[in-house]
């Protein structure tokens, strides 16, 4: 039976994405790809990967979304030309042969969820029996994100944090174009957006009191599920995108300029760079301590209590970077004026 | 006592990842600069020792969280990784150390922290990938190495450099992700992501057709990250408006660790196992070599813009690699290898060159560097030696990767001969290219008098000096570089040889 | 025990789906969104029970808040566009033409 | 027992709620009467069905977890679309039946955006 | 069931190609960046297609299903990863889009290519 749901999401998923594909207008594109990303995580679910499905949720439809819409504001929001027919001639060309590649492929692949195939005999049961000997959490996906690969993982906290240092990178520049007089009705523009600029839905009266009533509450599930990673479906990534989103509902209403007056960017860059620096000292730590890098079974007499101990304070290194990243991109975006 | 020795394959990563961190963190005005160069410096002495120990036989391999090998993730270095950890830690270095002013003038001050954090980023990324022996992990540091890629080119002060890293990001992605399908479908395969033990499961199912489209997958997209003709359109335009100092470094490394990556799966994992691969690979990837070699020479004949000629040149040189490994010979490997490396090493000379005129030419069309040789005379000179190295004129690095290419490709018979006609005619073109620039700078009169005149309306007048000393003196040791591995070319051809007999399964 | 309601809501979930296609304004679009949302928040629940996993509810837990400030990142975004205009069909519309670009 | 027959009609009354939800998102005739229809049964239908699987779960954790969603959506879901009515309201969407300028709107706006355009760029380049 | 085991191989390739196709005709760079995530989240379901095990269930040992059978924890573990690069990427490409629009005044790679012309 949930194998009829897969495919009915399934088909959603791709009458969505044809949709996207179609419509000019790109704030609709946006709302459609947040639809997009729900139908995906609600996929995830089914196919048993809890903890995707929770990053895909927050990270997919909920920061990305937010991102979408902030570069819209700045960019304006219709598709001015239609593809040309020769372009979508090639592209149909070019497409209509990697599909074919790949569908070619699909015969003599291991049917859905045989369990004898390769890929859950080779390495997969290891993980599992492993996890529960040496490790000693219940949730293996953390296990094999933070420990067994965890050097993955570092990397990817280095992909966040190259991503923020370059959204900020970017932002720091002065448009060219600003520095030359402007025509009276551009400078009128300018300033009625700058009336409009940073204060937030304020003015709003219920969504203020429930969205304020609300902030804390998220903020403290956003912790559980940072150090529920364990136990549950959870971990930095996605506790970091929650507790990112918390911050950013405040600064939806109450404005760009107070959220940023809280929590100051030089805070929001030391998190970026402090997160990271958290967890390679960690992994650091480990050689000291004569282990191999990120061997978290050195930091304690009792390996698997070294584990839990390693595992706990890298994920609060990832929590942390993805935090700081994800609300200085948000600040980039929601702060820059139209040009 | 910590034996460091054992730990140097991780520290070659860790060093500049971490230093980026605090790099960022870094606020007064040039410490950055000084962070980022010692850190550099430091990854490149680590390379050094690498280098050092796998020529004294010593093999290096680390766990990672003390995992066995196929369930956490491997590291490892042999010869043909430690020679592209080399170029790419010591152009780096190189690059930093010459590039001070140079990018003081690009990027403002306020903007330096976050311009050198992703600088040791992209290097990271650069010298993660030939570090790991796990297919994912190569992935994430492809991604790190591009997204800082990305930025560091969007530091360019022309506007044109925003739509170039566009084209770039869109393609760079799309290829990460064919590479990505490519080792999705393996692992659906052979349930390893680790390379060594890919090679080993992989011949049980080498005839099935999900490994063939991975393999065709794989090969595309690395090719759409090396920048391989047709696939090449994101480079001109991302290496002409970057910051100069950035081109150096990029165009000396960046598309070569996608080769590296390219050489290395194609050959240390399908290869041996795929029935019939070698000649798919040959009949594919040979015709786009030598059109590469041929189109990309023949477009830089007549390009107008400086850097813009240099980096078609890039794309005919990515060319010649991708020929060597084509011909799928020992010597034909060794040749492509030992390109690498001197291409490396011509082409940042080349470079670092032009970042040497960029410092008092604003404008960096031919017609008004013309008569540069009079006021930047040492310039011009390290510029001829490292145009001869491009070219391949004896006596310097590039004789004698064209002439490993050579004696490889006599070996194979009539298609030989025809890829020997290429050859010679793509370096004539060259030599070509390379002599327009000399005739303009030391004969060419600019168009009003002898001064030079800026076309750009912006741009503050000229002032025809020599470039700063830092910058020069670096550019000569790229030249005499150039000079000494022509003349004892001992290095780079062991380094290739015993990476092309690993590669091939031949024992040395 | 659980299909019925799983079924229902997969249902409703196309629906909401099809309005979101259909606009015609930004506001139905972002109506049917929003429902989408909440909708998806009950299939979780429901499906953490269907496998036997509560644990997993923290995902629609998860959810509802991100949906919540997803609506109003795009209240903000229509409150802050230049010209708030209620119209968004220029799908249809023959606005797109190629004979727009010569300015 | 008994239990088991609450919760399973429960979830089908949940069910039925939230299905003709969906129809009417669907077929009513304009925006505010969508939204009646979205929120109104949206509610019921989430109550329903949460106090339907709550039944199942018993006393535990899950219990709260389910009551914390419930708590949450009836919280969250009135609240945005109130923020989406007086949103559209402000902008000027007419309720279908007080006055036909619903349908010329769009047709001016159609216009205005072939020239000028929300995107301002006529100016610009 | 034999077909709806493919079918998802089959939605992984339909999506791949609607976001391939709408990254190389599509004019605007938005939506280049939408077809993007698009072809980057049909590799993420390839993956988490093919980590599934019938009658399995999801790899957190808990109370309960202790002894029950476990899909593949790595692709996940992957899928993770490479989610968290997606956005990375988004954002930048997003950044840059900004940028342009600033500087060119126009996120049409049409206009751009006409204004560099000139």
């Amino acid at each position: 039976m949930t194998i009829i749901f897969g495919v009915f999401l399934l088909t959603l998923m791709v009458i969505t994405a044809l949709a996207i594909v179609h419509t000019q207008h790109l704030f609709v594109a946006v709302i459609l790809s947040g639809i997009f990303s729900l139908l995906m995580a609600a996929n995830f679910f089914l196919l048993d990967a809890a903890d995707v499905a929770l990053t895909e949720a927050a990270i997919g439809a909920g920061i990305s979304t937010v991102l979408f819409l902030g570069a819209l504001t700045l960019t304006g929001e219709a598709e001015r030309y239609r593809s040309s027919s020769v372009n979508r001639v090639v592209a149909l060309g070019v497409v209509a042969a990697i599909t074919l590649m790949v569908i070619y492929a699909t015969f003599d692949k291991p049917a859905f969820g045989d369990p004898q195939t390769p890929v859950q005999q080779h390495v997969a049961p290891w993980y599992i029996d492993t996890t529960a000997n040496d490790i000693d959490i219940p949730n293996v996906v953390t296990a094999v994100l933070a420990s067994f690969r965890g050097y993955d993982t570092l990397g990817e906290v280095f992909v966040v944090l190259t991503a923020g240092i370059g959204i900020l990178f970017l932002f720091s520049a002065t448009p060219t174009r600003r520095k030359k007089p402007q025509t009276e009705q551009e400078s009128e523009v300018e300033s009625t957006a700058e009336i409009k600029f940073g204060e937030g839905l304020r003015h709003f009266l219920i969504p203020q009191v429930v969205g304020r009533l609300l902030i804390p509450f998220i903020l403290l599930f956003g912790l559980y599920v940072q150090f529920h990673g364990d136990y549950g479906p959870g971990g930095g990534f996605q506790a970091g995108a929650i507790i990112a989103a918390a911050i950013i509902l405040y600064a939806l209403l109450e404005g760009e300029a107070r959220a940023l007056r809280v929590i100051p960017q030089w805070v929001l860059t030391g998190m970026m760079a402090g997160g990271a620096i958290l967890y390679s000292a960690v992994g650091v730590v480990c050689m000291m301590l004569d282990g191999n890098f990120l061997e978290y079974s050195v930091l304690a007499a009792d390996p698997i209590t070294g584990q839990h101990i390693g595992i706990i304070v890298i994920e609060a290194g990832v929590g942390i970077t993805v935090t700081g990243v994800l609300l200085s991109i948000f600040h980039a975006f929601a702060g820059r004026r139209r040009f | 006592m910590i034996d460091w020795n054992m730990h140097l394959p991780a520290l070659q990563v860790i060093i500049p990842m971490l230093s980026a961190a605090f790099v960022l963190l870094l606020r007064p005005r040039g410490l950055a600069w000084a962070g980022a160069t010692a850190a550099s410096a430091f990854t490149f002495a680590i390379a050094i020792m690498l280098t050092i120990g796998v020529l004294d036989g010593q093999s290096y391999v680390y766990q990672m969280g003390n995992w066995p090998a196929p369930y956490g993730i491997e590291l490892g270095v042999d010869s043909f990784s430690a020679l592209v950890l080399l170029i790419v830690s010591g152009a780096s270095t190189l690059a930093l150390l010459a590039g001070r002013k140079s990018l003081d003038t690009d990027i403002a001050e306020e903007r330096q922290p976050l311009f050198y954090a992703a600088w040791l980023l992209a290097l990271a990324g650069l010298v993660g990938i030939p570090v790991a022996a796990d297919a994912f992990n190569i992935f994430v540091f492809m991604e790190i190495s591009s997204l800082a890629s990305y930025v560091l080119i969007a530091g360019g002060r022309d506007r044109r450099a925003l739509p170039a890293v566009f084209k770039y990001l869109v393609m760079g992605t799309i290829g990460a992700t064919f590479y990505l399908i490519g080792i999705g479908l393996i692992y659906l395969m052979t349930g390893t992501l680790n390379l060594a033990d890919m090679e080993l499961r992989i011949h049980e199912v080498a005839d099935q057709k999900p490994i063939l489209v991975a393999a065709g997958f794989i090969t595309i997209g690395l090719a759409l990250k090396a920048a391989v003709f047709p696939l090449h359109v994101w480079l001109p335009n991302a290496y002409t408006y970057s910051p100069n100092i950035v081109t150096v470094f990029l165009a000396a490394c960046a598309t070569k660790v996608s080769l590296y990556l390219l050489i290395r799966f194609d050959f240390f994992v399908f290869q041996p196992n795929l029935i019939n691969h070698d000649i798919q690979f040959a009949y594919f990837l040979m015709p786009l070599a030598v059109l590469a070699i041929l189109v990309a020479s023949g477009v830089a004949l007549f390009e107008k813009n400086l850097k813009r000629l240099f980096a078609y040149s890039s794309v005919a040189q990515i060319g010649y690699i991708l020929l060597g490994a084509s011909l799928v010979s020992v010597a034909g490997l060794t040749a492509s290898v030992v390109h690498m490396f001197n291409h490396g090493l011509a082409k940042g000379t080349v470079f670092l060159a032009i970042a040497c005129l960029a410092t008092r030419y604003t404008n960096l069309r031919m017609d008004n560097i013309a008569g540069a040789a009079k006021h930047m005379p040492w310039t011009m000179a390290a510029f001829v030696v490292a145009g001869l190295s491009l070219v391949g004129v004896p006596g310097t690095a590039g004789f004698i990767s064209k002439w490993y290419l050579l004696s490889a490709a006599l070996e194979e018979g009539t298609v030989g001969w025809i890829l020997v006609a290429a050859i010679i005619v793509s370096s004539l073109m060259a030599m070509a290219y390379v002599w327009r620039v000399i005739e303009t700078a030391y004969f060419g009169v600019q168009a009003n008098g002898n001064e030079p005149v800026v076309t750009n309306t912006q741009a503050v007048i000229d002032s025809p000096r020599e470039a700063p000393i830092a910058l020069l003196s670096v550019t000569w040791v790229g030249a005499l570089a150039n000079i000494y591995y022509g003349l004892a070319p001992s290095l780079p051809v062991t380094l290739a040889t015993n990476a092309a007999e690993t590669l091939m399964k031949v024992a040395p | 025990m659980y299909y019925v309601a799983t079924i229902a809501t997969l249902i409703t979930m196309a629906l909401a789906l099809v309005r979101a296609l259909q606009g015609p304004s930004v506001y139905d679009r972002v109506l049917a969104a929003n429902m989408f949302g909440t909708k998806a928040v009950l299939l979780f629940s429901i499906i953490a029970f269907l496998y036997g996993r509560p644990d997993f509810l923290d995902l629609a837990l998860t959810y509802a808040l991100i949906n919540f400030i997803g609506v109003f990142a795009i209240l903000e975004f229509i409150r802050r566009r230049p010209n708030d205009a209620i119209e968004d069909d220029v799908t249809k519309g023959d606005v797109n033409d190629d004979n727009v670009v010569g300015r | 027992m008994a239990l088991d027959i609450a919760s399973w009609v429960l979830l089908s009354m949940g069910g039925l709620f939230v299905f003709i939800g969906g129809v009417g998102v669907l077929r009513m005739p304009d925006f505010y009467t969508r939204i009646h229809a979205s929120s109104l049964t949206d509610t019921m239908g989430a109550i329903l069905i949460i106090l339907g699987i709550m039944l199942q779960a018993g006393a535990s954790l899950a219990a709260i977890k389910l009551a914390m969603i419930l708590l949450f959506l009836l919280i969250t879901s009135p609240t945005a679309t109130n923020a989406l009515a007086s949103a559209a309201l402000l902008a000027g969407v007419r309720p279908c039946g007080t006055d036909p300028v619903m349908s010329a709107d769009k047709g001016i706006d159609l216009d205005t955006n072939a020239d000028a355009g929300s995107l301002g760029e006529g100016k610009d380049t | 069931m034999e077909l709806l085991g493919l079918y998802h191989y089959w939605v992984f390739a339909v999506l791949l190609m609607i976001g391939f196709y709408a990254v190389i005709s599509k004019s605007n760079l938005i939506k280049k960046l939408i077809g993007l995530s698009i072809f980057q989240a049909a590799v993420f379901l390839l993956y988490i297609t093919m980590g599934k095990v019938a009658g399995g269930t999801a790899p957190i040992i808990q109370a309960g299903v202790e002894n029950a059978v476990f899909s593949n924890p790595l692709p996940q573990v992957l899928i993770l990863t490479a989610i968290v690069v997606g956005i990375s990427t988004m954002a930048l490409g997003l950044g840059i889009v900004v940028r342009i629009k600033e500087e060119y005044g126009s996120i049409e790679e049409r206009d751009i290519q006409e204004i560099d012309r000139r």
